[in-house]
């Protein structure tokens, strides 16, 4: 183990794992020294048990109760790892580390109004965020079938459900729904790589601030490994520099990214 | 207890170095780790100008390891020297500096810059799978090994460290060429070729499609390949590869290595260097092993 | 859905093979698989005479996999054709014979031995890391791979899968030189040379010191070393190395394998061939694949 | 899995899994199929959870309670896979493949006297073996420090202990009492390699049967990789012959072992 004074994974016990619907699950961790430190879009990492799956499954913080010193992270079966997840019940241990990443960014006072964008498995952070965001909040979420979260995030503000197949919601993606819509604000967004390229042409066709949050393969989740690049804009011969989801994100200012 | 190791006439508080690529410039791992308890850190592979890297995905996660194709991402000697030497001299510890080059002209310029940095070690990578340019036919023909190991040393001011591929037929030729060539020191083993697809998307994973296997699951040919050089040359070796455990790092110790890296340890936790020394110090504890340099190479 | 495939020639109901040395002849199997269900058979190396094998330790486990060094023990062809052979036709697959040798005389005298038996392939093994004789040397040298595979071929009466070695520092040219020689088909890859130390004994725990490492922890350099050989020579491959899913079987086989060899993951659970059969079906059923052929090489 | 008609592994519930002393334990399997076949002499491969821990640990059947159908194993805590078997908790699941191996040969009416020796970790599966054999019974166990299973024994014959630092029983080896009581009988054995080879060499010199029960490293248990040989006697070149210790064994006739 690590000295005292410094940081190291935490054995968790995980007081609820539930079944929330097709794929989705939620687990709540009992991690009061993560939940004080943790903001709205950062991540933890999950270790399996299995002890062929070494890498760390980065997991979005869904809710943050810091009284409580409880974490709510909301995750969808995707593979191995995450359907090892889904067996463990509450009671058992899970290992953790973190929180990590820059979060998304905002004033806590500002009162303009926003424009929250999810997609699939992108919804659990923006839940967090919606609840400290203070201006008018319009939140859209996709799916491509069973939608989940909404009545927490119905809890801040007005939601439009999109999903693929029209079995909920508006039939079509969210960005159609934006257009169809012509919905403004300051946008935050989580979503599958698609839909937030989208969502970066939206708002800079709208003129509309944009912070996107993303994802990457990680081999670590804390910056030791460069493994988790993503192509930020820059004055080089290429036009773009790589930078590290993990930890120059996840969150990134639309006008950056370079899809 | 004795747990200092010499390399190449550079004393070492204990034989703890960090793997190249694992550790950054050490920067990422200060909240986790007490980098003054750390023999050794070998820094991330740096060039003599910035290197992009590999498109991602850059990593892919396999049974009992891992393969990355980051590709020596690095920003540059020039920024490395006005960064990084600085934050890691902060530390009672020792630098060493991952060589990344593409021809000898570049590995020459790199350990040129290097002459007058404060550092302590070069590390000469010829062993890098990642980089198309031809930098990993250094490492598997030994005549190449030889000669750009001898024109890198020619201007090196520091211990130059030569770091080997397993992906050879029979590595003591190359560690033997590269003895030759001049090098203090080798560390091995690289990282092995290996490559995943996605059953679904019918595509490889990685977006090099092959990249560099580590992780416990290449311990037992990095322990081999160790041993066989610790019988064909007389470098000291550095010796790394799937090291989890203090018992792991005692058993490269045994096999031949006088210094041990830790790998991919670090990413799965950042703790990893940390526990890695306290479990050496239990096991010499309960061995009564007064001196860590009477292990080394014990196994005949 | 068609599992049928061909492979010079013959014809197997499905991909599932078993790879040599982890089936024995089968019979420790009877009770727990279904051998009517498995496309090949591929039996444990068999030599001209009776061959002793190492010393015991003959095993040891590492992560994610195990090093052997059984060193080839047989009872000799002899007792093959008299034993194994009419204990194998009782069931409806294919008979692959493992060829163990040490010259390239020995090779080709239990070859011809076998020209008169009913056996359906000989796999001849120029891989097999556990014998001193020089017999691996067959398969890290082209020259000496074509020439083995010449005098095999011109012998043997049934079609000629050569098993090659990973321990090269690069597999495509061995491939080469076995098409060359006339070989009909490929398998790959035989183990990886590994070792293991006992650190309380301060010994090798294997009496060999260094043994062959199979198992999941090799699978990533067994694909890449798949796909670089489907990309250079034109025979069909036999892929092995680490399967222990269905899913694992598709992963080689879009990497370019036609049919696919269990290894390691017999010794670990004895059904392991007919779940593997089973998860296959799955996947094929799932995405709709109504020929498995169809998915051989896909990935580019 | 395999069909039914098939064998293939159980998933068994640890019915209990306690500490005897210093680093040995017991553990309670309920398999009553694996129960219904065992023999005295026969062991089990267990598997561990940890999935960097492939290959099967061979652990002897200690006890068979075929009514309960039921086994009980004791292990000594060697290394990780056997510290993994120490932690489970009643109530948790194991792999368990087997019976594995010929076990002692006797005839259940057969009222000669019988030796049986043990010695550490060999000791256990004596205790079957002694509860089925009829003739009067002679036990001489040997261990490093401290004795177990020594009532479990008692309750069918004569125990003698032996401690190698005299801290129970006759302070020295198991073969220094043989010599010095000059015990006789029928020789059952199963310990390390050099009281195997010291109880072989008694044997012969006082003309007595016996059996001894090896081990080796094993692959499979079950003969599939030919793994765990031992030297039989044969008439080679070299004088023997390797058998497998699985399948052929554990139990061998002392004058075919070859040490
Ligand atoms: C910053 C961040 C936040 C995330 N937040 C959430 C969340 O809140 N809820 C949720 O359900 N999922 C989230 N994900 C995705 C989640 O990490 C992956 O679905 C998960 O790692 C897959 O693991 P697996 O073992 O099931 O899949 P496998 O495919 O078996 O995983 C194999 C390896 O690939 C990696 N991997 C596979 N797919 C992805 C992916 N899409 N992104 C990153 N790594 C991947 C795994 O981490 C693992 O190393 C997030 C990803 C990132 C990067
Ligand atoms: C037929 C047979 C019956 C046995 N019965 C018992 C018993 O009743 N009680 C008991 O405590 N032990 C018994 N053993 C020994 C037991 O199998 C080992 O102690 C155990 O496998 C060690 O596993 P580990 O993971 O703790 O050790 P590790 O050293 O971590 O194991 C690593 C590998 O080595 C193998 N291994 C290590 N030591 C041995 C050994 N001495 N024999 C065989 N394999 C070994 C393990 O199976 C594993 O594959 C028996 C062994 C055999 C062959
Ligand atoms: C993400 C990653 C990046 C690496 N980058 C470098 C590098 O820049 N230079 C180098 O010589 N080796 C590099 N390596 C190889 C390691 O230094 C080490 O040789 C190898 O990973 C085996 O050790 P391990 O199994 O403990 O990781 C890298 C390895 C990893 C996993
Ligand atoms: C115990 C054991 C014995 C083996 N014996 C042979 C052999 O006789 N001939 C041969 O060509 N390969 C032999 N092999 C290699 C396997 O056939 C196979 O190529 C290798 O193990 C990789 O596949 P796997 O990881 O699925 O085991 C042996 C492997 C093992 C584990
Ligand atoms: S995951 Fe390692 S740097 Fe981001
Ligand atoms: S352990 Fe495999 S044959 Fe005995």
């Amino acid at each position: 183990m690590c000295q005292t004074s410094y940081k190291s994974k935490i054995s968790c016990e995980i007081i609820k794992n539930v079944h929330l619907i097709d794929q989705v699950y939620e687990m709540i961790l009992d991690c009061p020294s993560i939940a004080m430190e943790a903001k709205a879009g950062q991540f933890v990492n999950l270790y399996c048990h299995h002890m062929g799956r070494l890498l760390p499954r980065p997991i979005s913080i869904c809710e943050i109760d810091r009284e409580g010193g409880r974490l709510h992270l909301v995750y969808a079966i995707l593979g191995d790892g995450t359907a090892e997840f889904a067996s463990y019940v509450a009671g058992a241990y899970i290992e953790v580390l973190g929180p990590f990443g820059n979060g998304f960014e905002f004033d806590p006072d500002n009162q303009d109004d926003v424009l929250i964008i999810g997609g699939g498995v992108g919804t659990p952070p923006l839940v967090q965020l919606a609840k400290e965001l203070k201006g008018k909040k319009t939140i859209v979420v996709g799916f491509r079938s069973s939608p989940y979260l909404i009545e927490r995030l119905g809890k801040y503000g007005e939601v439009y459900v999109t999903t693929d197949d029209g079995s909920a919601g508006f039939k079509g993606h969210v960005v159609d729904l934006l257009e169809k819509k012509g919905l403004q604000g300051h946008i935050y967004a989580c979503g599958p790589t698609p839909m937030l390229k989208g969502v970066k042409a939206y708002a800079s066709k709208n003129n509309l601030p944009a912070q996107l949050s993303l994802e990457e393969r990680m081999g670590c989740g804390f910056g030791g490994c460069v493994g988790c690049v993503t192509k930020i804009v820059a004055e080089t011969e290429l036009g773009f520099i790589y930078k590290k989801v993990c930890k120059d994100g996840p969150v990134f200012d639309a006008k950056e990214v370079l899809f | 207890m004795n747990l200092g190791i010499n390399i190449a006439g550079i004393e070492l508080k204990n034989p703890i170095m960090t793997a190249s690529g694992t550790f950054g410039s050490g920067r990422e791992y200060e909240p986790y780790v007490d980098i003054n308890k750390i023999g050794c850190v070998v820094v991330k592979g740096v060039a003599n100008v910035p290197w992009m890297g590999n498109p991602a995905p850059r990593i892919v996660e396999t049974y009992g390891g891992m393969i990355n194709a980051v590709g020596l991402q690095n920003p540059g000697v020039e920024v490395f020297i006005a960064e990084d030497i600085p934050f890691l001299r902060q530390f009672d510890t020792k630098i060493a500096v991952n060589l990344a080059g593409r021809t000898i002209e570049e590995y020459v310029a790199v350990a040129s810059r290097l002459a007058t940095a404060d550092v302590d070690f070069l590390e000469l990578n010829i062993s890098c799978p990642n980089i198309k340019e031809g930098g990993v036919a250094f490492g598997i023909d030994p005549n190449m090994a030889m000669k750009v190991t001898e024109a890198v040393k020619k201007v090196a001011k520091q211990p130059l460290i030569v770091k080997l591929s397993p992906n050879v037929t029979d590595i003591t030729e190359i560690a033997r060429a590269v003895e030759a060539g001049g090098a203090d020191a080798v560390s091995l083993i690289n990282t092995l070729i290996g490559s995943r697809i996605d059953i679904h998307k019918r595509q490889f994973i990685l977006s090099t499609k092959h990249g560099g296997l580590s992780g416990p699951a290449i311990k037992p040919v990095a322990i081999r390949m160790v041993y066989q050089v610790a019988n064909s040359i007389r470098l000291p070796i550095i010796g790394m590869g799937g090291i989890m455990t203090g018992e792991d790092a005692i058993e490269f110790m045994m096999a031949g290595a006088t210094g041990i890296a830790v790998g991919t340890a670090n990413l799965l936790d950042p703790c990893a260097t940390m526990k890695i020394l306290d479990e050496m110090l239990i096991f010499m504890q309960n061995k009564g092993i007064e001196n860590i340099n009477d292990i080394v190479g014990i196994v005949k």
